[in-house]
């Protein structure tokens, strides 16, 4: 139980972390499609995670809500990969993240599409719609940027170099994750690799971008052990639930 | 008048719409440009002051919901753009015109949005000033324009209600909630009221673009209306309307009530409002940062269509 | 008393946040002296925040501290300038800021060590020290920033154009400054302008530099009506105290 | 060796201290050069995880306390490359060095600092291991290199004591401020143990350094030392050295201990740490950002100095 409360946690928190770095660009994006689209992924983000988070709630049974999982939770208990927190950086660097994600994310969604517990997998085939668009625009996008111009590639490229040491980590699982694999409650995070190696592959060189090889990978998000900007995220999104306590929204 | 335009005037008088390619006098087109542009303009700037609470919303619930209406704002930009684009003026135009200060923006997005009761105040008040002067636009003369404005008025009835909705939590909430609420109300009501315009007597253009249907109703008629149908609303939530000579007119059937301080409105308008600076600015940049996004999509499609035609041979 | 009270915030929220926003530049000054340097205009800010607030919740009497007063106010309650509030800029920016700042902190201290209250003029006697070095500091940067290079003379022009309209709270006084003044607890605020102005004309004319002759005003800060800024900034600096309340550091 | 160099090591064996302009081996100059900067660089890079929690100190005390150590570290650097500069090597250049990557800086700044616990077990461990290492070189042959460790030695153990009492307060606190005491000893115990460079059977330049004393103890002894002084500390705290074979030998009159995982010491040193690029980025930002601050100043000072010269014509 307390390693389906986790892998819950490890899922809704990646979705909100996520939501909350997109959201950031709200009214700043470079063109006016993009700030519809930035604000339609943040808004499937938000809304997966209340479905995840909400499961969570439930799954633990102690009488918490997924806003009481959002809101009065401190960083070192958040869950989500590193990935997620990183700085938006340039809207390249925003798109290289929500790829790596997305494609991720999507694999994922469609392991846990025919999970054994029918509320996660009913969550998840929501979603995976939702993710496969998500996936075939940051796709598209990625493709153009890399293909168009020697700047815009430059700024692909160096987007792909500086988050590949946090893709790694979506791939390692600990013995939470083994538990909750061996019920059958979500897929092994190893077996979402060679999917997402292949979509990489046709993809970013379509983009006629370089895959880095390192296999370096920072971890930590998952178990709890963040980077220095995830204080930050929390700080400025639960201000109101922390300066307010216990009133209604 | 010219005889076109008399045939123009009496389209107009039968209620006729005027649609894209047909003939229409050099001020109406003008009239109608600078207002759908600077309507257009409002709503991406209009993005920024609620943008401003979507990291900080206070439920997840909350989150989505205000994330889907800075996302319907950003709709509304894109129709608008594109009536106006009918008008053979194209979006790009439009938004350097906008960056250099040429084109306004609706003054009350130079306020800053300070609480999260701003964000339910601005849907119940911002929202709600707005749909008074679009509702009627719905019968405007040009064809794009009225269609443009009976999708933005569906979704932008739903946005008030939805503001309402938070005020509603707020002013039933606990004491600082209730305080965040008067407050906003405080901030925000004279700004709302400016949002009619300068009164009738101060008002250029009005009757011109009144006789084009390009403008439904004066300034004072709507802000009139808005002040009745507020005022009791705002009863409702047990707050209070800043504006001790506001009380009910039997005769007239309506509220009488304060003016704005229109050398405010003035002030505000010349570029001194207490956010004019910071939301050009953010405008300016996104415009700016992402100039290397656009031109690598403009290359990328030319070298795609460049090998689609390579294959092609 | 409660104005005695309300002009105590206002001075002693100005000097935390405008502390705050300097202690951001820690560790990325673009030269070592000017790290340690600022760390010391921070230092001093922060010091003399404690003491003026200290005295404001003496003077309240219901039993608050000076950490109270910083750490468990939201926004509205905060009485600070507008121009303390302001982002960084470049380094240029924040310098301009704190010239303008010190040349008025300068002129208030030294009237607040002629205060009527003891308690007030001793902290300003302390204080004015301290800031005399800031404003020589800060003036003479201003001056060889002016008159440096092409690009570092619009950069501080631009600077000082652009926090102009932010300068004139500082001498426009409500009927709470009135009471104050009255009880000679502290100057009347339009009376710091004669010697504010002069320091400008004398400094920013060897900077080889425009005042702006915008007459125009932002305020409100010390009415409690702030920037967007401010929100940001208190949800960063009163996270910990938000998130564990009771908790003793 | 040469006769001078002879000579050069009779002095320091008698103790005496080396001056700048005094001949020394290139290889002695070479050596101190690279450890003096590479301590300089640590000072500053240094400033960076404590800086990332100024903002947001939980009392103006704590706030104060944390500017003034932050302000300390880089005064600490401002004396190191003074230091430096008398052996004939530049400030700027020292830093293009640490700026391409080609000089380094103690890797323990490569870890985040996670909870407000951090600051105390920085203060606590990090400038506790870094004064185990400094003390001795007090006593170093170098003149300018030994007085600058005298000065900084003060402060630092003054850190120290800082840090240990903030350990104190959040071990004595709530359940939460205990549980980040603890975790936040437990992320930084090995990283701690690692600042006193690998095995001496795996360091290179030791015994060279020895000699010429610039290094005054092997890495084992000093970490030895470290432990022996810390795990009862730890002890007072309540908290848990997490390391589950650590005991007491009362045959060596030490503590046994667990080495810490040097693949991992070897990564982070490598560019592989929780943190190296943001640090790194940080610093090089600020000095890109600054090029413009400090040509001017060069500037502003070429012209003072022609005016001045022409004054005086």
């Amino acid at each position: 139980q307390e390693a389906f409360f986790e892998a819950l946690l490890r899922l809704g928190d990646s979705t909100l972390i996520l939501g909350h770095r997109v959201s950031e660009w709200c009214g700043h994006a470079p063109a006016l499609e993009e700030d519809i689209a930035l604000a339609n992924v943040a808004l499937d983000l938000i809304g997966q995670t209340q479905l995840w988070l909400g499961l969570a709630a439930e799954v633990e049974g102690q009488g918490r809500t997924a806003d009481d999982l959002a809101y009065l939770r401190d960083a070192w208990d958040f869950r989500n990969l590193l990935l997620v927190e990183r700085p938006n950086g340039d809207f390249g660097h925003t798109l290289m993240r929500q790829f790596l994600f997305d494609a991720w994310h999507h694999e994922l969604l469609k392991g846990l599409s025919a999970s054994s517990d029918p509320r996660v997998a009913e969550i998840a085939a929501k979603a995976a719609k939702e993710v496969a668009y998500h996936l075939e625009r940051s796709s598209d996008l990625v493709v153009r940027l890399g293909d168009g111009t020697e700047e815009s590639h430059r700024r692909t490229q160096e987007a792909l170099d500086a988050l590949w040491p946090y893709t790694g980590e979506m791939f390692i699982g600990d013995d939470k994750d083994a538990q909750v694999a061996a019920r059958g409650i979500f897929p092994d995070q190893a077996s979402l690799r060679p999917a997402w190696d292949e979509t990489l592959r046709h993809v970013l060189g379509e983009a006629t971008l370089q895959i880095p090889d390192s296999p370096f990978a920072h971890k930590g998000g998952r178990q709890g052990t963040h980077t220095e900007h995830l204080g930050y995220i929390l700080a400025e999104m639960q201000f109101l639930q922390r300066a307010y306590p216990g009133a209604s929204w | 008048m010219t005889p076109e335009e008399l045939a123009f005037q009496e389209r107009i008088d039968r209620g006729e719409k005027i649609e894209p390619k047909e003939w229409m006098p050099e001020g109406y087109r003008k009239t109608l440009i600078r207002q759908i542009g600077q309507h257009a303009h409002s709503e991406i700037v209009g993005q920024l002051p609620e943008g401003n609470w979507i990291t900080r919303a206070p439920t997840l619930e909350r989150k989505a919901i205000l994330l889907a209406k800075v996302q319907d704002e950003a709709g509304h930009g894109l129709y608008l753009y594109s009536a106006a684009e009918t008008l053979g003026v194209s979006r790009d135009e439009l938004m350097e015109l906008l960056h250099a200060g040429k084109m306004k923006y609706s003054s009350i997005f130079n306020y800053p949005t300070l609480t999260w009761a701003d964000m339910g105040a601005v849907g119940w008040l911002v929202d709600g000033a707005a749909i008074m002067n679009q509702v009627p636009l719905q019968r405007t003369s040009y064809g794009p324009y009225s269609r443009a404005m009976i999708r933005i008025c569906k979704e932008e009835s739903f946005h008030q209600r939805q503001g309402y909705a938070i005020m509603m939590k707020m002013a039933q909430g606990t004491p600082a909630q209730k305080r965040m609420a008067q407050d906003a109300l405080n901030r925000l009501w004279y700004p709302s009221l400016m949002m009619f315009g300068p009164s009738d007597k101060d008002s250029v253009h009005s009757a011109q673009s009144m006789a084009w249907k390009i403008k439904m109703n004066t300034n004072d008629e709507l802000r009139q209306k808005f002040v009745d149908q507020t005022v009791p609303q705002a009863e409702y939530l047990g707050l209070t309307v800043p504006d001790p000579d506001l009380k009910w007119n039997e005769e007239k059937g309506g509220y009488d009530f304060s003016e704005p301080d229109w050398s405010e409105f003035y002030d505000v308008l010349a570029g001194n409002g207490p956010c004019n600076k910071d939301r050009l600015g953010a405008r300016v940049k996104a415009w700016e940062d992402g100039a290397w996004f656009r031109d690598a999509l403009v290359v990328h499609a030319e070298k795609a269509a460049a090998r689609r035609a390579q294959a092609a041979e």
